[in-house]
C-alpha cells in the first residue's frame, strides 16, 4: 500500500520522502506521552513500505490534528496528514470506533454529530432577534454544531449575537440550512462525507452572496478558509471583535473585576497564526486584569478536543491535557480561563469540574465575557 | 651592557589569573636583580599589553623583557616583535610558559603562584645572559614546485603561475585531472565533469609559465624556504632526471579510496552485485547498470565503507560520501525510475553549499533513506541480502537487492609518506599530512616553504580543495614576490677547537645543518639551514656546539634559579 | 675460510710472530701494531715497519694497560696513512667499532687481527708474576682448550675479565682461534680467501671443539657477571652513584683510561665549570655546605651519560682509579640495562647506529601528532 | 604605498584579516576596512575553538595585531565601503569614515572616558550579545585593535538629547584630550586593483522558532551567548552561571533554523554540530557533575579531526539524543525539552535548567545592499554567489571581486581561512597582472 499515493488521491498534501526523521513532529505530539501514537515512525513505515510494524490501529484516533507537527516541521512533510490517510484507509475499510461513527451517521443525516434533528439547530437563538441571511446581510454568522446545540456553548453563542448586535453588526445566519462545516469529519479520514459537505454547503454559502463570514468556531473557520475555496473573507469572531475595537464600535461601559487567562485553540493559534486579537479583545475589558499561562501561543498546549477526539475518548484516559491545562491556568492566580472555541470549551469546562477547581476557576468564552462588560 | 630588564605577567583572561596571584608574582619580579619595571596585564598579547613593553622599553631603556604568559610556541615572535619596535633586540627576550606549565596543571593558588614566580625568576636570570643576535635574509629562487597534477594541483600551479612565476608540476600518472577525471558529474549541480576539468587541464597545459612532467615522481628534495633543489625522476628508466631549484613546494599528493575487502562482511570482490561508489561513478558514465545482465530492480547504497571505523584505524569521516551517495542515488533514480533506491547511513552529512539542498533532492526523487550501519551481505537466489538494524524501527531488517554500493572512504595515499619523508614532514593521527596549526594555518606545514593542498591533508570535496589549493598558492606567492626570506638568528656554532670530529651532531641534525669539513675532521653548521632546535648542541659530549640564545651559561643561570629557588 | 698458523716446537708466540711477519713480507700490510715488550718489561702496543723488530712482539702476554683502540686511532683517522695490521683482544676489537662510529678511527686500510682472550692480569700483577717466576702461558693455552680456565695461583684476573662474556675473537679481518683448539697442528685462524692465498695458507678443518670450549667458559663467566650486577644494583640503590663515587678524587684517570673517551677537551677541563667566585658563596650559604670542587658527581654523571651506551667493558678505568672505585663494574651494571632498552650491542657492528642520535621518525611527533 | 597596485578588503574578521595579510606579506599595499570600531568580527566573541580547543582570542589577537602594525595595511575601523566604481586592476572606491567622536591619533586606550560616562553600566554590551552592559563610549573588548575608544551615536545622552549634564564626563576625564563632538564623518576615495569581501554573517533570532522559547526563559540562550559566559573575557569571567546559579542539567539542541525552509533556512549551518560538541566539553569542564544532553538530527563532524572529537565528548558523559526537539516549557523553577528520542521511538521530557541553542547562520542583514554596491549575484540561500561552485570558489562574476568566509556560506575557521588565502590568492594574481601592465 503507498500511502503517500493515497494520500495524494485524497487531498492531502503528505510529502514522505522530505521526511528526514528528526522527531520533531512526534516530539511536539501532545498524545505522545500517553499513548503508542508516534507520528514520524507511522511517516518512516509508510516511506520504506513498512507500516504494520508503527501501527496501532486504535491509537490513530488519539490525533487531536493539532498540526503542531505540521506546523514545526521542518521539511514540510505534513505528518499528521498520514495518519489522516491512514484513518481514512480505516474509515473505507469500517473500522470505526463506535462513538465516532454515530458521529458521522449524525452528520450524514442531521447535518451535525450529535445526531440532534436538523430543526433544533436554531434553539440557541431563543429570546434574540438573528435575521435570515437568505435576505441578504453583511456578515454571516456560522455557528458550530456545538455551539448551536450543545448547552454551555449556546450561551457563548448568544453573548456573542448580543455583543455584535450591539455594535451595530448587521447580522445574518443560515438558518436551519446551516450544516457541519466538516473540518472534523475530514480530519477523521471520511472524505467522502466531507466531499459532500463541500458539495452541498459551498453553493448554500455563495448564493447567500455576503462578503464575510464569522465563525464561532476556528475548526469551522480553518476548513472554510482552506478547502472550501469560499470568495468570501472568513474570520474568527475573536478577528470580528478586535476589528470592531479598532473601529471602535465596540463600546464597553460595563466592568470585569477578573483576573483572566487565554487559552489558545490550537486551530485558532498554531494552524493559522491567530494569536494577538483574542487577546487584544479580553485586555480591552475594563477590569479585566490579563495573565498569561506559561505554555501559550505557538507553544499552547492543546485541549485534545481537535481531530474527532470530541467522539472519541482515546486509548488513554488517564491525565487527559485538558486536566494538566486548567491546573496551569489556576496556577496563575486566574479567575476565569478565556477560551475561543466551543471544543476548548467543552473540554476545559469539563476538566475544571474533574480535578475539583470550580470554586477557583471558571471556564468562559471571550464573547461572554465582552457581553458582561456591555 | 648592564640588564635592564622589565617584566610582564599575563593574566590571560581568568587563564592564568584565576589559579596564580599575578600581582603577587608582579611584586616578586619587581625585587629580581636587573628589574628596571614588573608589570601585569589581562592579555599581553593584546596591543595594549605590547604597547605596554614598548613604552617601558622606550622610556626607561630596558635592554631585556621578560614576558611571563603562555607556551612561547605561539607568542614568541608576537613579543620579540614588541620589544623590537622598543628597541630592545628581539632575541633578548625571554618567555615563562606560566599557564601550561603552572596554571593550567596546578590547582592550588598558593603552590601554582610559587611555581610561577619561580619561573619568571629563571627567565629573569635567562635573560641577563642574553646577547644580541642579528636576524638576516636570504634570497628566493622564484617559482614553485607543485606535486600531484590533481584538481588541486592544477589549481595551485594556475594562481602561481598566473602571478608571474615558473611552476614545475609533477604528475606520477600519464595524464593530468587525478581523482576528479574519474567522476562523472559532481554535487550538487549535476554538472558533467567534462564541462570545465578538461578547460583546466589545458590552461595548465597551454601556461607559459607551467612545465608539466608526466609519469615523474619527486626522488629528493634538499634545501629550505626559498632554496630548494628537487630531483624530479621519471617513472620509467631510461630517461634523465631533471634538477629543478624553487623557493616553494605544495604538495598535493592526493587520496587514496579504501579497498573494502578490508570489511570482507560486505562481500566486495565475492558478488557482482557489491560495487564502490568509484565503479559506479564509471558504470553511470558507461550508462551500463545491469548486473548479470539484468537491470535492477532494488538499488542499496552503504555509506561510511571504512570511515568512521575506529576497529579499521579509520576514525575520521571522509566527508565526500553522504554527498556522492546523495548525487549517485539520484542519479540512479534516473536512470532507472523503475528502481526502487534506499540509501543506509549513521548521520547524513550534507553540510556545504546546497549540501542539504541536494540531499533534499534526493529524498524528494524518492531516494529512501533509512539510519542504520549494515552488518553484512549475503547471497539469497539472484539476489543479495542486506542485513541492517534499521535504528529507527528498532528492528533487524534483511533488505533484498540487485545492486548495493558501498561508499568508500578515503585514505592516505602511500606516495605522501615518502613526501613526508623526503621533507620530514608530520602527519596526524589519521595518516594524512600535518597542517602546521588546524585553524590558522590550514594549508602551512611543519616545513617553511612547503604547503598542502587538497585531500593530503584530509578529505574535502572539490570546492574546499580548490579553495584549499588557492590558499597553499597564497602562501607559495609570499615568498616568491618578497623574493628573500628571513634566516633563524639563534643559530648553532660550532668551536673547533673542542670538536673532535664525531658527528654526532650530523647525525641527530633533522634540517642537515651540520657537516664534518673533510680536511680538518670537524662539524661546521650551515646557518641557513639551522633553525636553532638544538639536538647537536645537547648530543654534543664535548660541548662543542653552543645554540645561540641557549648557551650553556643562559642554561645553567635558568636551571640555578630555579633549582636555587 | 678457516686455515691453520704452522706451529714449530710447540712454540704458539713464534708461530704468531711468524704470522705477522708474513703480512710485513708479502706487503699486505706496511705496518703492525701490536703488543710488544719493551727493553724495561712492559708490555705495551707498538707501530713495527721492520719485520725484524717483531720478535719482541707479544700478543699472548696476559696484561692490558692501555686498550689498543684508542692506539689505532690516531695512525688511522685520515688520509694520507698507512696500510696496517692491529692485533686486537676482542675488547680492543669492540672499542675501535664504537670509535669507527664516532668518526675517530677508521677501517679503511686497516686489517684487524683478533685474537682469542684467556683473561688478563692488571700491569702491576704482571709485573709481579714476572718478578716471581714468570706467567705461565702454558697453563692458559690448555686451560683455553678445554675450558677450564684459571688464573695463576695467587693471583686473579682483572675484576673486567672475570666477569667478561664476550672473550673470543668473533669479528675482525683475522681471528685467530685458541678456545678449544688442538694446537698440535697449528693455530686455527679465519680469514679471507684471499688474504689466505696471500699468505699460503691452506684451508683447514674446524675439529669441532671451539664451541663447547666457549660455552663452558661463558657460563662461569656469567654467572659471575650476574652476581656482580645484583652486588652493584644494590649499592646503587642503597647508597645512590653518590656513595658508590664518594671517595673519588677527580683524578680523571678513568676518562683518560677509557677507550671510548674521545673529546678533545672534556667538558670537565674546560672552563664551562667554572663559577663566580659569588656563586659559590651562595651554594655554600644556600646549603649550609658545600663539597668542592663542584663537579664531582656530576662528572661521573656526565660520563655514564656520554659513554655508557658505548661501554665495551674493557675494565681499564677501574684499572685506573686510584681509589679503587668499581668504576667499570657501575658502566658494565648500568650499561647492560640501558642497552638493552635500545637493543644495542657496542661494539658488535659498525652498521649498529649509536641509539641516541638515531633518528627514527616514530619519536618525535608534532602536536597533535599520533604514533 | 602609491608604488604598486593596492586591493581593498572589506570587513576584517578572521577571514579578512586572513587575506589582507596574505596580500600584505607578499608586498602589495591593501586597505582593510571594517564596520565595527574594532577588527576580529566573529571570532573575537569565541572563548575556545574546535576541535584543539585553542582560545580562540589566543590564536586571534596575534593576527589582530598584525593587521594594526603591517607597513602594507591601511586599517579603517568603523568605516564602510559607500561606492565602487570602474573594474579589475582600477577601481575606485569611497569608503565612509563614521566620526568616532575620538581623535584616533590621540586616544591612547587608557579608558578613563569610559569609566567617567554617564550611562556607564546602562548600555548594553552587543560584543557580550547583551549579556552585560557598558559605557556609551567604549572598546568593544578589552583586546580591540585598534584600541581607540568610540562613542556610540545611539547611546550617547549628548549625541541623541544635545545635552549630557552641565559638563562632558568623558571629556573631562581624558587625559588625552582626544574627545572631540565636532568630529564628522569623512569621505576617503582610494584606488584599488582588487576587492574582497569578507562580510561574514549573522546568526538567526531564535524568536523565529517560537517553540524553544527563546526570549521568554531567560535561560534559553543562543550558542554565541554560551559563547561569551564560558569566555574567560566574558561577563561572567568564564563561569557557567545563569542568575548566579551553576546549572545541573545542560540541553544542548542542534538545527535551530537550520535545515528548515520554514525559517527560510534550508540549508545546513556546517558549524553548530561541533561548536556545541565543543560546548558540552566546555560544560563539562566546568561542571563535571553536570547532566549533558544534545538532541541532534545528523551529527556532521565531518572535518580533521572532528569525528575524533565528537568520539571524546560522547567519552566525556555528554548524552547525544536522537531527535529535534519540539518545544521547551516550564514546569515549577525549571524547564523541560521535549523532545521524541527516535532511536527510542518514544517522547521523552527532559528537565534543564540550561538550554544552549544552536542557532543557523543566516547572511548579513545588508548582504543585498552590499551585492547592490558591489555588482555581486546572491544564491538563492541568500550568500554571495561564486562564480563556479567547484573551481572558482572565490571568485565573483565581477571580475576582481573575490570572496572570502561566511558571507559565501557557512563555514567553520579552517575552511574560512582556508578560502580568505584562496581569496588573497586570486587577488595577488590580478595585483601582478595589473603591476605588469
Amino acid at each position: 500500500m503507498d500511502i503517500q499515493q493515497h494520500a495524494r488521491e485524497i487531498g492531502l498534501g503528505l510529502d514522505l520522502f522530505s521526511c528526514i526523521q528528526c522527531g520533531k513532529c512526534t516530539g511536539g505530539c501532545p498524545v505522545s506521552m500517553t499513548t503508542v501514537l508516534n507520528v514520524r515512525s507511522l511517516v518512516y513505515g509508510a516511506l520504506i513500505g513498512d507500516i504494520a510494524g508503527p501501527i496501532h490501529e486504535e491509537a490513530l484516533w488519539d490525533c487531536t490534528c493539532c498540526f503542531t507537527c505540521v506546523e514545526r516541521c521542518p521539511k514540510d512533510v505534513r505528518p499528521a496528514e498520514v495518519i489522516i490517510a491512514l484513518r481514512s484507509l480505516l474509515v473505507e475499510e469500517g473500522k470505526v470506533p463506535s462513538t465516532i461513527g454515530n458521529a458521522l451517521m449524525g452528520i450524514f443525516r442531521q447535518g451535525n454529530p450529535l445526531g440532534y434533528a436538523r430543526e433544533d439547530r436554531i434553539a440557541w437563538m431563543d429570546g434574540l432577534e438573528v435575521k435570515s441571511a437568505q435576505e441578504g446581510c453583511e456578515t454571516l454568522l456560522f455557528t458550530c454544531c456545538s455551539s448551536a446545540y450543545d448547552i454551555r456553548a449556546q450561551a457563548a453563542t448568544k453573548a456573542l449575537v448580543r455583543v455584535l448586535q450591539a455594535a451595530g453588526v448587521d447580522l445574518g445566519h443560515l438558518g436551519t440550512e446551516e450544516t457541519c462545516c466538516g473540518n472534523e469529519v475530514r480530519r477523521v479520514g471520511e472524505m467522502g462525507l466531507f466531499e459532500m459537505l463541500v458539495e452541498e454547503g459551498k453553493p448554500l454559502l455563495e448564493e447567500v452572496g455576503v462578503a464575510r463570514m464569522v465563525t464561532t468556531s476556528p475548526h469551522c473557520m480553518n476548513t472554510f478558509r482552506h478547502e472550501y475555496q469560499l470568495g468570501m473573507d472568513v474570520l474568527h469572531y475573536t478577528q470580528a471583535l478586535a476589528r470592531l475595537l479598532e473601529e471602535g464600535r465596540l463600546n464597553m461601559t460595563g466592568r470585569v473585576e477578573k483576573v483572566v487567562t487565554y487559552h489558545d485553540p490550537c486551530f485558532l493559534g498554531k494552524q493559522n497564526g491567530i494569536f494577538d486579537e483574542p487577546r487584544e479583545v479580553l485586555k480591552a475589558i475594563p477590569g479585566v486584569k490579563f495573565v498569561e499561562m506559561d505554555r501559550i501561543r505557538d507553544r499552547s498546549l492543546c485541549c485534545e478536543g481537535g481531530g474527532g477526539r470530541m467522539w472519541f475518548e482515546g486509548t488513554n484516559t488517564e491525565g487527559r491535557l485538558a486536566f494538566q491545562r486548567v491546573q496551569e491556568a489556576a496556577d496563575t492566580g486566574a479567575e476565569i480561563l478565556a477560551v475561543a472555541c466551543p471544543f476548548c470549551m467543552a473540554m476545559l469546562d469539563d476538566a475544571v469540574k474533574v480535578k475539583g477547581l470550580s470554586e477557583r476557576l471558571r471556564v468562559m468564552d471571550i464573547a461572554e465575557l465582552v457581553a458582561m462588560a456591555l | 651592557m648592564k640588564p635592564r630588564i622589565g617584566v610582564y605577567i599575563c593574566h590571560c583572561g581568568t587563564n592564568v589569573a584565576a589559579t596564580v596571584d599575578v600581582e603577587a608574582v608582579t611584586e616578586f619580579a619587581a625585587t629580581l636583580p636587573g628589574v628596571v619595571i614588573a608589570r601585569h596585564y589581562t592579555y599581553m598579547c593584546s596591543e595594549p599589553g605590547q604597547a605596554l613593553i614598548k613604552e617601558d622599553a622606550r622610556t626607561l631603556g630596558l635592554n631585556r623583557v621578560v614576558v611571563a604568559s603562555c607556551s612561547p610556541r605561539m607568542h614568541e615572535p608576537t613579543f620579540r616583535a614588541a620589544s623590537h619596535e622598543g628597541g630592545v633586540n628581539p632575541y633578548q627576550v625571554e618567555m615563562a610558559n606560566i599557564r601550561e606549565q603552572c596554571s593550567w596543571v596546578h590547582p592550588d593558588r598558593h603552590e601554582a603562584t610559587d611555581k610561577a614566580k619561580a619561573l619568571v625568576y629563571a627567565a629573569v636570570m635567562k635573560a641577563a645572559h642574553l646577547e644580541p643576535l642579528e636576524e638576516r635574509e636570504a634570497p628566493v629562487t622564484p617559482g614553485a614546485l607543485v606535486i600531484g597534477g590533481g584538481v588541486a594541483g592544477l589549481v595551485a600551479a594556475l594562481d602561481i603561475a598566473d602571478a608571474g612565476f615558473p611552476v614545475h608540476l609533477v604528475e606520477r600518472s600519464d595524464r593530468l585531472g587525478g581523482r576528479v577525471a574519474e567522476l562523472n558529474r559532481t554535487f550538487p549541480d549535476l554538472e558533467p565533469v567534462a564541462e570545465w576539468l578538461p578547460a583546466l587541464v589545458d590552461q595548465v597545459r597551454r601556461h607559459p609559465n607551467i612545465t608539466v612532467y608526466l609519469n615523474s615522481r619527486v626522488t629528493d628534495i634538499t634545501g629550505f624556504v626559498g632554496n630548494f633543489e628537487a630531483r624530479v625522476g621519471p617513472i620509467e628508466a631510461g630517461l634523465a632526471p631533471a634538477q629543478i631549484q624553487v623557493g616553494a613546494i605544495v604538495i598535493a599528493t592526493g587520496y587514496n579510496v579504501f579497498d573494502p575487502r578490508l570489511k570482507p562482511e560486505f562481500g566486495y570482490g565475492i558478488y557482482p552485485q557489491v560495487v564502490t561508489t568509484l565503479e559506479l561513478e564509471q558504470r553511470l558514465s558507461s550508462g551500463d547498470l545491469t548486473v548479470n545482465g539484468k537491470t535492477p530492480k532494488e538499488v542499496v547504497f552503504i555509506k561510511c565503507v571504512g570511515s568512521r571505523d575506529q576497529q579499521l584505524g579509520r576514525p575520521y569521516c571522509s566527508r565526500v560520501c553522504c554527498m556522492i551517495s546523495a548525487k549517485q542515488a539520484q542519479l540512479v533514480r534516473q536512470a532507472l525510475p523503475d528502481a526502487r533506491v534506499t540509501v543506509f547511513y549513521m548521520d547524513v552529512r550534507t553540510f556545504g553549499k546546497r549540501g542539504e539542498e541536494f540531499y533534499d533532492e534526493a529524498r524528494r526523487a524518492g531516494v529512501r533513506y533509512r539510519r542504520g550501519n549494515v552488518s553484512e551481505i549475503y547471497r539469497r537466489g539472484e539476489r543479495v541480502v542486506v542485513r541492517v538494524e534499521d535504528t529507527l524501527l528498532a528492528r533487524t531488517v534483511e533488505h533484498e537487492a540487485d545492486l548495493v554500493v558501498l561508499a568508500v572512504g578515503m585514505e592516505p595515499r602511500p606516495e605522501a609518506a615518502d613526501i613526508a619523508a623526503l621533507l620530514k614532514l608530520p602527519r596526524s593521527a589519521d595518516g594524512f599530512l600535518l597542517e602546521a596549526h588546524p585553524k590558522l594555518r590550514p594549508v602551512d606545514t611543519a616545513v617553511d616553504g612547503v604547503f598542502l593542498a587538497g585531500c593530503c591533508q584530509g578529505p574535502k570535496d572539490i570546492p574546499d580543495t580548490v579553495a584549499q589549493a588557492k590558499a597553499a598558492a597564497a602562501s607559495a606567492l609570499i615568498p616568491l614576490m618578497r623574493g628573500v626570506v628571513p634566516m633563524e638568528a639563534a643559530t648553532a656554532v660550532v668551536d673547533p677547537e673542542l670538536c673532535a670530529g664525531c658527528g654526532m651532531c650530523v647525525e641527530i641534525c633533522p634540517y642537515s645543518a651540520p657537516a664534518l669539513d673533510p680536511l680538518w675532521g670537524v662539524s661546521r653548521v650551515n646557518a641557513v639551514l639551522c633553525k636553532g632546535c638544538g639536538a647537536c648542541a645537547v648530543t654534543c659530549p664535548s660541548k662543542a656546539i653552543r645554540l645561540q640564545h641557549f648557551t650553556p651559561d643562559q642554561i645553567l643561570a635558568q636551571v640555578e634559579a630555579l633549582v636555587g629557588w | 675460510m678457516r686455515a691453520r698458523i704452522p706451529v714449530e716446537n710447540q712454540d704458539m708466540l713464534a708461530a704468531l710472530r711468524g704470522f705477522l711477519q708474513r703480512l710485513l713480507e708479502t706487503e699486505v700490510v706496511e705496518a703492525v701494531l701490536v703488543p710488544m715488550e719493551t727493553p724495561s718489561g712492559a708490555v705495551t702496543p707498538a707501530l713495527v715497519a721492520d719485520p725484524a723488530l717483531l720478535d719482541a712482539a707479544d700478543p699472548l702476554a696476559p696484561v692490558l694497560g692501555l686498550n689498543a683502540a684508542r692506539a689505532v686511532g690516531p695512525v688511522t683517522i685520515r688520509e694520507p696513512r698507512g696500510r696496517i695490521a692491529a692485533v686486537l683482544r676482542p675488547c680492543e676489537y669492540r672499542a675501535l667499532i664504537e670509535l669507527v662510529k664516532l668518526q675517530q678511527t677508521s677501517l679503511e686500510d686497516l686489517v684487524t687481527v683478533v685474537v682469542d682472550c684467556p683473561g688478563t692480569y692488571t700491569v702491576p700483577d704482571y709485573q709481579k708474576m714476572r718478578a716471581n717466576g714468570g706467567v705461565d702461558r702454558s697453563a692458559l693455552l690448555a686451560g683455553m682448550r678445554t675450558g677450564d680456565l684459571a688464573s695463576q695461583a695467587g693471583y686473579a684476573f682483572r675484576d673486567a675479565c672475570q666477569i667478561c662474556e664476550n672473550f673470543a675473537a668473533v669479528a675482525g679481518d683475522v681471528r685467530i682461534e685458541f678456545f678449544g683448539a688442538d694446537l698440535s697442528e697449528g693455530i686455527p685462524v679465519v680469514l679471507a680467501d684471499e688474504l689466505a692465498g696471500r699468505l699460503g695458507l691452506e684451508a683447514a678443518p674446524e675439529d669441532g671443539r671451539r664451541a663447547e670450549a666457549v660455552d663452558r667458559i661463558t657460563r662461569s663467566r656469567i654467572q659471575a657477571r650476574d652476581a656482580v650486577f645484583a652486588e652493584m644494583r644494590g649499592r646503587l640503590e642503597k647508597e645512590g652513584v653518590e656513595g658508590v663515587f664518594a671517595a673519588c678524587v677527580r683524578c680523571h684517570n678513568c676518562m683518560t683510561a677509557c677507550p671510548i673517551c674521545y673529546c678533545k677537551t672534556c667538558l670537565f677541563k674546560s672552563p664551562v665549570m667554572e663559577h663566580e667566585p659569588i656563586q659559590y658563596m651562595a651554594w655554600a650559604r644556600r646549603k649550609g655546605a658545600y663539597r668542592l670542587p663542584a663537579d664531582t658527581m656530576l662528572f661521573h654523571l656526565t660520563r655514564l651519560n656520554h659513554m655508557v651506551l658505548s661501554c665495551i667493558g674493557c675494565g681499564l678505568c677501574t684499572d685506573a682509579c686510584p681509589a679503587d672505585l668499581p668504576v667499570g663494574r657501575v658502566f658494565r651494571t648500568v650499561g647492560q640495562q640501558l642497552q638493552a632498552v635500545f637493543e644495542y650491542v657496542p661494539g658488535r657492528s659498525v652498521e649498529e647506529p649509536l641509539p641516541l642520535i638515531t633518528f627514527r621518525e616514530d619519536e618525535w611527533l608534532e602536536m597533535g601528532e599520533e604514533r | 604605498m602609491a608604488q604598486k597596485p593596492a586591493a581593498l578588503v572589506i570587513g576584517a574578521g578572521i577571514a579578512g584579516i586572513q587575506a589582507a595579510l596574505d596580500i600584505a606579506d607578499a608586498g602589495y599595499p591593501v586597505y582593510l576596512v571594517e564596520r565595527e570600531p574594532s577588527v576580529g568580527g566573529r571570532m573575537a566573541q569565541l572563548d575556545k575553538t574546535f576541535p584543539t580547543l585553542d582560545c580562540s582570542s589566543c590564536i586571534l589577537t596575534p593576527k589582530m595585531v598584525s593587521v594594526g602594525q603591517h607597513p602594507n595595511i591601511e586599517l579603517m575601523t568603523y568605516s564602510e565601503v559607500v561606492a565602487v566604481e570602474g573594474e579589475a586592476g582600477a577601481f575606485h572606491v569611497t569608503i565612509r569614515r563614521k566620526p568616532r567622536y575620538v581623535e584616533e591619533d590621540l586616544c591612547r586606550g587608557c579608558g578613563a572616558c569610559a569609566q567617567a560616562c554617564r550611562m556607564r553600566g546602562r548600555v548594553v554590551d552587543t560584543f557580550n550579545q547583551g549579556l552585560s552592559k557598558r559605557s556609551a563610549i567604549y572598546v568593544p573588548f578589552p583586546q580591540a585593535v585598534p584600541l581607540i575608544y568610540t562613542v556610540d551615536p545611539e547611546t550617547c545622552l549628548y549625541l541623541t538629547r544635545g545635552v549630557c549634564g552641565k559638563t562632558f564626563l568623558c571629556k573631562d576625564a581624558c587625559p588625552a584630550d582626544a574627545i572631540n563632538f565636532e568630529q564628522k564623518e569623512r569621505i576617503v576615495k582610494v584606488d584599488v586593483a582588487a576587492i574582497i569581501v569578507a562580510t561574514g554573517f549573522d546568526l538567526m533570532d531564535p524568536r523565529t522558532k517560537p517553540e524553544f522559547g527563546y526570549g521568554v526563559y531567560p535561560n534559553v540562550i543562543t550558542g554565541l551567548e554560551f559563547e561569551r559566559l564560558s569566555s574567560a573575557s566574558g561577563p561572567t569571567g568564564g563561569k557557567v552561571v545563569l542568575n548566579g546559579n551553576e546549572p545541573q542539567d545542560v540541553v544542548f539542541i542542534h538545527c535551530v533554523g537550520s535545515r528548515d525552509p520554514h525559517t527560510g533556512v534550508p540549508y545546513c549551518s556546517r558549524i553548530c554540530c561541533m561548536y556545541t560538541a565543543k560546548h558540552a566539553h566546555l560544560v563539562r569542564d566546568k561542571l563535571p557533575n553536570a547532566r549533558i544532553t544534545v538532541f541532534y538530527i545528523d551529527m556532521r563532524a565531518f572535518g580533521k579531526g572532528y569525528e575524533e572529537f565528537y568520539d571524546r565528548v560522547k567519552e566525556e558523559r555528554v548524552i547525544y539524543r536522537r531527535g529535534e526537539p519540539s518545544e521547551v516549557y516550564r514546569r515549577g523553577d525549571r524547564l523541560v525539552v521535549r523532545a521524541e528520542d527516535s532511536l527510542l521511538g518514544r517522547t521523552v521530557e527532559v528537565e534543564a535548567d540550561l538550554v544552549v541553542l544552536a542557532t543557523a547562520v543566516v547572511p548579513r542583514a545588508d548582504t543585498p545592499a552590499v551585492a547592490q554596491l558591489l555588482g555581486l549575484a546572491c544564491s538563492p540561500d541568500g550568500f554571495f554567489q561564486e562564480a563556479h561552485p567547484k573551481y572558482r570558489p572565490v571568485e565573483t562574476a565581477r571580475t576582481g571581486v573575490f570572496l572570502a568566509g561566511c558571507c559565501q556560506s557557512p563555514k567553520d575557521i579552517p575552511d574560512t581561512v582556508a578560502q580568505a588565502k584562496a581569496a588573497a590568492a586570486s587577488a595577488l594574481v590580478v595585483l601582478h597582472q595589473t603591476r605588469s601592465r
